[in-house]
């Protein structure tokens, strides 16, 4: 069995009555897609929240390369190799793409406080910028502002900047959510090539795109894992089905 | 008494909805399926004017609602029953029922707290309790129950039983049953297939922003092909 | 003790008018997400109005319909004309509009009015004072407020708890939307809490007309306090607003009662007066900036 | 070249010609109107690196235009007195007591923000622009109170600050003055605002969960941005001094936060160069309304609204971009 | 680039207005028109302009055109006003200044500049000490004046034990030590209250507890309006006395004051029942012409145009500042305080009063209760060298 990358034992979060975190125990392992996969309301988006650095859980661990990251603010977190990309697209709407990235690759450095010189004349930062906009295809919309793109370039340049800092997980909430057609076909070529070169954990709907991608799967239903499993599994798992398609029996 | 024709809307620069038609008569039950994404959601919100259509037409019981703000289109008699269920976690259910109560269309035998908790017992002995502090099955009932009590004849249900436990989902779709008995019209989103079949008439199936089938329970039962492409999580 | 006292119910009295203020402003701001410079300049149209009308009929009565009148109207106007296409707008619009605002209503009023601070009576029936304690006579008028602002307080939970309209207002500060999609005119409903908002301003400013110098600008140093006061309390909270307007009253009144007492126990006399002064001046600022470093939304944030 | 380069070097040959003009028409309040302009609008500016730029709205920045003008003004009531620590005597008798008095009115103003600024940014949204206020305040009451230093009455600077090569007690040498610190200002800033500190900045003012998200300490920047838009705010604070030759706590007032934020708005925010052009037309307008009206704000507060209505960006895009927005 | 160009207009529009004719003389006037103080600014203006009117629009057979600005109370605007006037307008006498601080702020540099300064209000220690000069000229009065002629009223009266308020910033200081300079009894108590604050209450409780024999402040504008209101309503107006300098007490303040202020006893080197010609005349002029009493702030603002008319007269209508300065010092003008003379640090040496605040036909106004000081010297003239 490979080594757990992230391990997360008795998570509870609540707000106010409501449990959004039961309990909930999850092992992600080195190198593997992870899916995590749930109804609406299921915790799916507290979780990556509580994975991240965003939110704090009330109770339980989070252990990351063998730390202990539970309390860890979020940018601390994502200076030890976690990125995320969000259910929302999150970028800097404001920025252009190659600021967008400039400004990922820059990030988890602490040594930001250079005032006059372009930020574009950090050391190393030029051909890491331009392998990153090669790399996901942005080379053309370089110096666009962001918000000028189009839904599926924002997905793809949110996916970039989480991927561009080479972190060791990759968290992504939906990367599908309100894509066409072909910006799925697009980000699942992108993440099938990223498969094996680091960790990810994907939060998704589209079954198609999580069956294709996944190692394993685990399953949340009011805000615990009823179940964890190769797709093959997850798929003949009858409380799976009743939970999570409302197939009774 | 609903006609969406050919509709076009979406978020910003995205659009989401591609010439979407639909149309539910007088005391029908009508589906709206799909999986995720597919616009089911943005369809429910143009035709409720929370979202601005680009082109096309919705008109309810002939009147064209898409220049209309959304508390005239409620008061028209549609009542929504929102994805999330949006809850007002601060009123307590009493008040979550009572705020937005109304009878603008003078229905003879209008909806009162007590008809309400006659269909879900539940409700009533939650009466106290503030939205936010209800299971997910409660905030469901709520949400339907705050639905009705501005006495609509059609009913929007967007994702009704998602996440929800069965024996809780078993209680709504009894519920939507006595309300079709009732003579509402009942417009509902779900995975859930096999229990629509039973009390819907007729079905439209959305992909990627249009429809792309659309017929009767019994033309459904007899495609199970449709159920397991569209919908289902068999490749 | 009798000192303290009295000193207490000053700073309540103070409290209460704040309220006042405060209540709308805090509604519109958690609601509406908007700030609203100009609450100020409602709070002067209620003196202005109010005084003129108990100048002219000699009547408090009317004075206090006029006043309310006019702050509602100018509310709602404000409210339609200007402000409602700002809602989506960033807070620095607002601020600059609504600055605008009160540049327009300041000269308006002196335009109107003249330059001469205005004078207003406090009405026959409530001239005088009476023994509240044994050698503590305190002004019939200011218990008279008083009693008002706790009224208004008590008025407002009771329209936020037990109306429709309450729960609607309550409902619309958490979605906004949902509220539209269950029939209720939220633009209308907007419009209208606005309107009782500017109103309430206008009676904290008709009630502060018979013991305030009624002059232009007179809703500035009032509106910062307001601020203050809602800040203090969580913006968005009427529950927080009442606590913080108390807190800031008492505060003010008793800082400046008391500092310059308790700093001569440590300072020369003439040192600790002035050194007194200048404290006493910035009390509730620096109340303000203690209660926010340690709760940065406020006392009692509205729960969102 | 486009527009917008054309219309700062427009701008530019116009500013540096005005003292020419000036004497030209014989009138020479032109140069200290164009002088108190130019320092506004470097206010303004320093104001724009924080709203525009970092998305922190203080609705206090008066206070440090306020503190710089006192330390300006306070410095030079020393300096000029007998008796004064030898350190300080060093410098002040050489005649270039501007050399001390700028510096130390930017490091007051500086340290100043810093301070505030580490309290403040506890907070976020509408509590940011009312605690940031509410400093501003306690420092209002402050000076009024500072007793030693005039009080409510102000302090009245005899003469200006000296520098080696340029008398500031000309008008046209302080007028040059004014416009070479606020040429370098904005060149400066505008360098910040592309540097890595600077995108860093954009980008938490943009989506500062994104930003943290990707391992960014964003509290840090923003303090720092903070600290230098209040150290810049004190430099116009100390021309201001040197400008009018006197300070009071009037400077500190909220108005005059009001009135900066007005002139960012106006003149179009995160463009630096538009509160400039809008501190120009606010101050403009208001000794031009004044010339024909008593009643000038009756007039100045419509224009307002309907500027926030109908220039959403600002008076400078507006010009700048033309009609193309609705080619 | 229209848009340019209606900016280049607007500069254009800020260029010197098209000049006089070569006689006319300007007279720059810097006074307060908005804020809550503006009625003061109006009182001096109007005081002034019905001074020109009476002369046919000239003062001293000269045309004059008389410029207003409004300083809004600020120091800052004060003195931008002052250099738009001196450089823009090349005005050489200027007027108006109502707070002492703006005229600290404006006055000094405007004097050094050659440019005569009569102030027809704000007189501020300073300017009347170490910092006088030739070019200053104060017509109303040295602030103190007013404090010290209670002060002694208020010894006179045999008050022992006094309780003195007044506002936390340097001018209130300067009142109360003009009052302490001639009263001679004990101090009960001296309190300093925020600047433009609103609620006395907790003041008036201090008050009452501490039991003075009576109460001395100075709080101008809508503070003065706001404690004596509360003063009364607490009760304390029929048992403490309460005085204080004119400011708080003209004419158009005690109409928004009402009964509260009945009775009250204030200083003043002028009342518009002083029986002398000049001041039937001005009086009975300015309720024609304003439908209103004047204020002292009226009376000044007529004196400086009068004083100023009687200079032009006698240099013949040249503005050339030497002779001017000489002819404005002689003071050859029918004011309407009666005695009129400049000291030698070129302030009144005049005669003070105490007033009443009695009921006039529906209002309130003051009535002359008694000459304390005859021709009274300010307590700086010493500290002059001039």
């Amino acid at each position: 069995m490979a080594e757990a990358l992230l391990d997360v034992t008795g998570l509870n979060k609540s707000f106010g009555a409501l449990l959004a975190t039961n309990d909930l125990s999850l092992s992600v392992r080195q190198g593997e897609v992870h899916a995590l996969i749930g109804p609406n309301g299921a915790g799916k988006t507290t979780l990556v929240n509580q994975l991240s650095g965003d939110l704090i859980a009330d109770s339980g661990r989070v252990v990351f390369r063998g730390q202990d990251i539970t309390r860890l603010p979020a940018h601390h977190r994502a200076r030890l190799g976690i990125a995320r990309s969000f259910q929302i697209t999150h970028i800097f709407e404001n920025l252009t793409v190659a600021e967008n990235l400039g400004l990922a690759l820059l990030a988890g450095h602490g040594g930001n406080f250079h005032f006059f010189r372009h930020w574009r004349r950090a050391p190393r930062l030029t051909e890491r910028l331009e392998e990153a906009l090669t790399r996901f295809d942005l080379l053309q919309h370089r110096d666009q502002p962001a918000a000028s793109l189009s839904h599926g370039e924002k997905r793809q340049l949110e996916v970039g900047m989480a991927l561009v800092v080479d972190p060791q997980l990759l968290i992504l909430d939906e990367p599908m959510a309100g894509l066409g057609p072909g910006g799925t076909v697009e980000l699942t070529r992108i993440i099938r090539r990223l498969k094996g070169q680091l960790t990810i954990l994907l939060v998704e709907h589209d079954m198609d795109v999580v069956f294709s991608l996944a190692d394993r799967i685990t399953v949340l239903v009011y805000g615990h894992d009823i179940a964890t499993g190769t797709p093959a599994e997850i798929r003949g798992n009858a409380l799976v089905r009743q939970a999570y398609l409302g197939e009774e029996g | 008494m609903l006609e969406v024709a050919a509709i076009n809307a979406g978020y910003g620069e995205s659009q989401v909805l591609f010439g979407v038609s639909l149309r539910v008569a007088e005391g029908e039950v009508v589906t709206l399926l799909g999986r995720n994404g597919m616009g089911k959601s943005t369809t429910v919100r143009a035709i409720l004017g929370l979202l601005p259509i680009t082109a096309g037409s919705i008109a309810y019981q002939g009147q064209a609602l898409q220049r209309l703000p959304s508390h005239r289109i409620a008061r028209l008699g549609i009542g929504l029953v929102p994805e999330g269920r949006q809850i007002f976690a601060n009123l307590t259910v009493r008040e979550n029922l009572l705020a937005t109560a109304a009878n603008s269309r003078r229905a003879r035998e209008p909806f009162t707290l007590e008809t309400v908790f006659a269909l879900f017992p539940r409700l009533a002995e939650r009466l106290r309790h503030y939205g936010n502090q209800l299971s997910g099955g409660e905030q469901q009932m709520l949400a339907i129950g705050r639905a009705l009590m501005i006495n609509p004849s059609l009913l929007v249900l967007d994702e009704a039983t998602e996440g929800l436990a069965p024996l809780i989902r078993r209680e709504i779709w009894q519920a939507l049953t006595t309300l079709k008995d009732r003579g509402l019209s009942i417009l509902v989103i779900d995975k859930n297939i096999d229990a629509l079949l039973a009390i819907a008439d007729r079905h439209f199936l959305m992909e990627k922003g249009q429809v792309v089938w659309s017929g009767t329970s019994d033309e459904l039962r007899r495609k199970p092909e449709l159920k397991s492409r569209y919908l289902g999580l068999e490749q | 003790m009798l000192l303290f006292c009295e000193q207490l119910l000053n700073g309540l009295q103070l409290g209460v008018t704040l309220f006042l203020m405060s209540a709308g402003l805090t509604l519109v701001f958690g609601i509406m997400q908007v700030i609203n410079l100009a609450h100020g300049s409602f709070y002067m149209i209620g003196a202005y109005v109010g005084a003129t009308v108990a100048l002219h009929s000699g009547s408090f009565l009317l004075a206090i319909f006029a006043a309310l009148g006019a702050s509602w109207l100018a509310g709602c106007l404000a409210e339609a004309l200007i402000l409602r296409h700002l809602y989506r707008r960033r807070h620095l619009d607002q601020v600059l509009a609504t600055f605008g605002v009160i540049l327009f209503c300041n000269e308006m009023t002196r335009i109107i009015w003249g330059r001469q601070p205005l004078f207003m009576d406090i009405p026959a029936a409530l001239s005088g004072s009476v023994q509240i304690l044994p050698g503590l006579p305190y002004p019939i008028y200011r218990l008279a407020v008083l009693a008002v602002g706790l009224a208004v307080a008590v008025l407002l939970w009771l329209i936020f708890t037990r109306t429709r309209i309450g729960m609607q207002v309550r409902a619309g500060a958490v979605n906004r939307e949902m509220v539209a999609a269950l029939g209720v005119n939220i633009t209308l409903l907007y419009t209208l809490v606005f309107g009782c908002g500017a109103m309430l301003a206008g009676l904290a400013g008709l009630m502060a007309g018979p013991i305030l110098a009624v002059e232009p600008g007179m809703g500035e140093s009032i509106l910062i306090l307001t601020f203050v006061v809602i800040v203090i309390g969580g913006i968005g909270s009427v529950r927080g607003a009442f606590i913080g307007a108390v807190l800031v009253g008492l505060v003010d009144t008793l800082g400046r009662a008391f500092l310059p007492l308790l700093l001569r126990l440590l300072l020369s006399p003439a040192t600790a007066d002035s050194v007194a002064a200048s404290l006493a001046s910035m009390a509730i600022y620096i109340f303000m900036a203690l209660v926010l470093v340690i709760k940065p939304k406020g006392l009692f944030p509205a729960h969102h | 070249m486009t527009r917008k380069q054309l219309f700062l070097l427009l701008a530019a040959v116009l500013l540096s010609l005005l003292p020419a003009a000036a004497h030209l028409f014989g009138n020479p309040y032109l140069l200290s109107l164009a002088s108190r302009i130019l320092i506004y609008g470097l206010a303004a500016a320093s104001l724009d690196l924080l709203l525009g730029y970092g998305a922190m709205i203080s609705l206090g920045h008066a206070a440090y235009v306020g503190i710089g003008a006192y330390a300006a003004g306070i410095l030079h009531l020393h300096l000029g007195a007998p008796g004064l620590a030898p350190a300080l005597a060093l410098v002040a008798d050489s005649e270039v007591s501007g050399l001390v008095i700028l510096p130390l009115a930017v490091l007051a103003a500086s340290l100043a923000a810093l301070v505030i600024g580490a309290l403040c940014l506890r907070t976020t949204g509408m509590h940011f622009i009312m605690i940031t206020l509410a400093f501003a305040q306690m420092l209002y009451y402050f000076f009024i109170s500072l007793e030693a230093y005039g009080g409510d009455d102000g302090l009245s600077l005899l003469g200006r600050s000296k520098l080696p090569l340029v008398n500031l007690d000309n008008d046209t040498h302080f007028y040059y003055f004014c416009l070479f610190c606020l040429i370098a200002f904005l060149l400066l800033a505008s360098r910040l605002v592309h540097s890595r500190f600077g995108l860093i900045l954009r980008g938490t003012g943009d989506n500062e969960r994104r930003a943290r998200g990707l391992g960014v300490n964003t509290g840090r920047y923003r303090l720092a941005l903070f600290t230098i838009a209040g150290g810049s705010a004190g430099l116009a604070g100390a021309l201001l001094a040197n400008h009018s030759e006197f300070v009071s706590p009037g400077l500190l007032n909220w108005t005059l936060s009001g009135e900066l934020m007005v002139m960012v708005l106006l003149g179009g925010i995160g463009t630096l160069f538009g509160p400039v052009f809008g501190a120009a037309v606010y101050l403009l307008l208001e000794e031009g309304l004044n010339m024909y009206t008593e009643h000038w704000m009756a007039y100045m507060g419509p224009l307002l609204v309907l500027a926030v209505l109908f220039a959403r960006n600002g008076l400078l895009p507006l010009l700048i971009s033309g009609r193309k927005r609705h080619g | 680039m229209k848009k340019l160009l209606t900016g280049l207009c607007t500069l254009a529009l800020l260029l010197p207005a098209t000049s006089f004719a070569a006689d006319t003389v300007k007279i720059g006037m810097i006074t307060t028109l908005s804020t809550k103080a503006g009625y003061l600014g109006e009182e001096i203006r109007d005081g002034f302009s019905l001074a020109m009117e009476k002369e046919g629009g000239k003062l001293g057979g000269v045309s004059v055109e008389l410029l207003v600005e409004d300083d809004e109370a600020k120091p800052e605007k004060g003195k931008q006003i002052a250099q738009r006037f001196a450089q823009k307008d090349g005005i050489k006498i200027m007027t108006g200044i109502v707070f002492s601080n703006v005229a600290m702020a404006v006055v000094p540099k405007l004097v050094r500049d050659e440019v005569l300064y009569l102030s027809a209000n704000a007189g501020p220690s300073d300017l009347a000490g170490k910092g006088c000069h030739p070019n200053y000229f104060s017509v109303s009065y040295q602030n103190d004046n007013l404090d010290e002629v209670v002060g002694q009223y208020v010894t006179e009266t045999g008050h022992g034990n006094v309780y003195l308020l007044a506002p936390n910033y340097p001018a209130g200081k300067d009142h109360l030590a003009g009052f302490k300079r001639y009263y001679k009894g004990q101090i009960a108590g001296e309190v300093y209250t925020k600047l433009d604050q609103a609620d006395y209450a907790a003041e008036i409780a201090t008050i009452r507890d501490a039991k003075p024999d009576a109460v001395f402040f100075f709080l101008p504008g809508g503070m003065g309006i706001n404690f004596v209101k509360q003063y009364a309503q607490a009760g304390l107006g029929g048992t403490i006395p309460l005085y204080g300098p004119a400011f708080s007490f003209d004419e158009r303040l005690l109409a928004a004051v009402g009964e509260a202020a009945l009775g009250v006893k204030n200083g003043s080197q002028w009342t518009h029942d002083l029986d002398n010609p000049a001041n039937r005349e001005f009086v009975e002029n300015f309720r024609k012409a304003f439908k209103r009493t004047p204020t002292l702030y009226a009376a000044q603002g007529y004196d400086t145009a009068m004083l100023l008319a009687s200079a032009l007269r006698q240099t013949g209508g040249k503005a050339e500042p030497e002779a001017l300065r000489q002819a404005v010092k002689k003071a050859e003008f029918a004011s309407v305080r009666g005695n009129f003379a400049f000291g030698a640090n070129q302030h009144p040496i005049q005669d003070l009063y105490i007033r009443e605040v009695v009921r006039s036909d529906g209002g309130f106004t003051n009535k002359t209760v008694k000459k304390v000081f005859t021709n009274h010297v300010d307590a700086y003239a010493a500290e002059c060298k001039m």
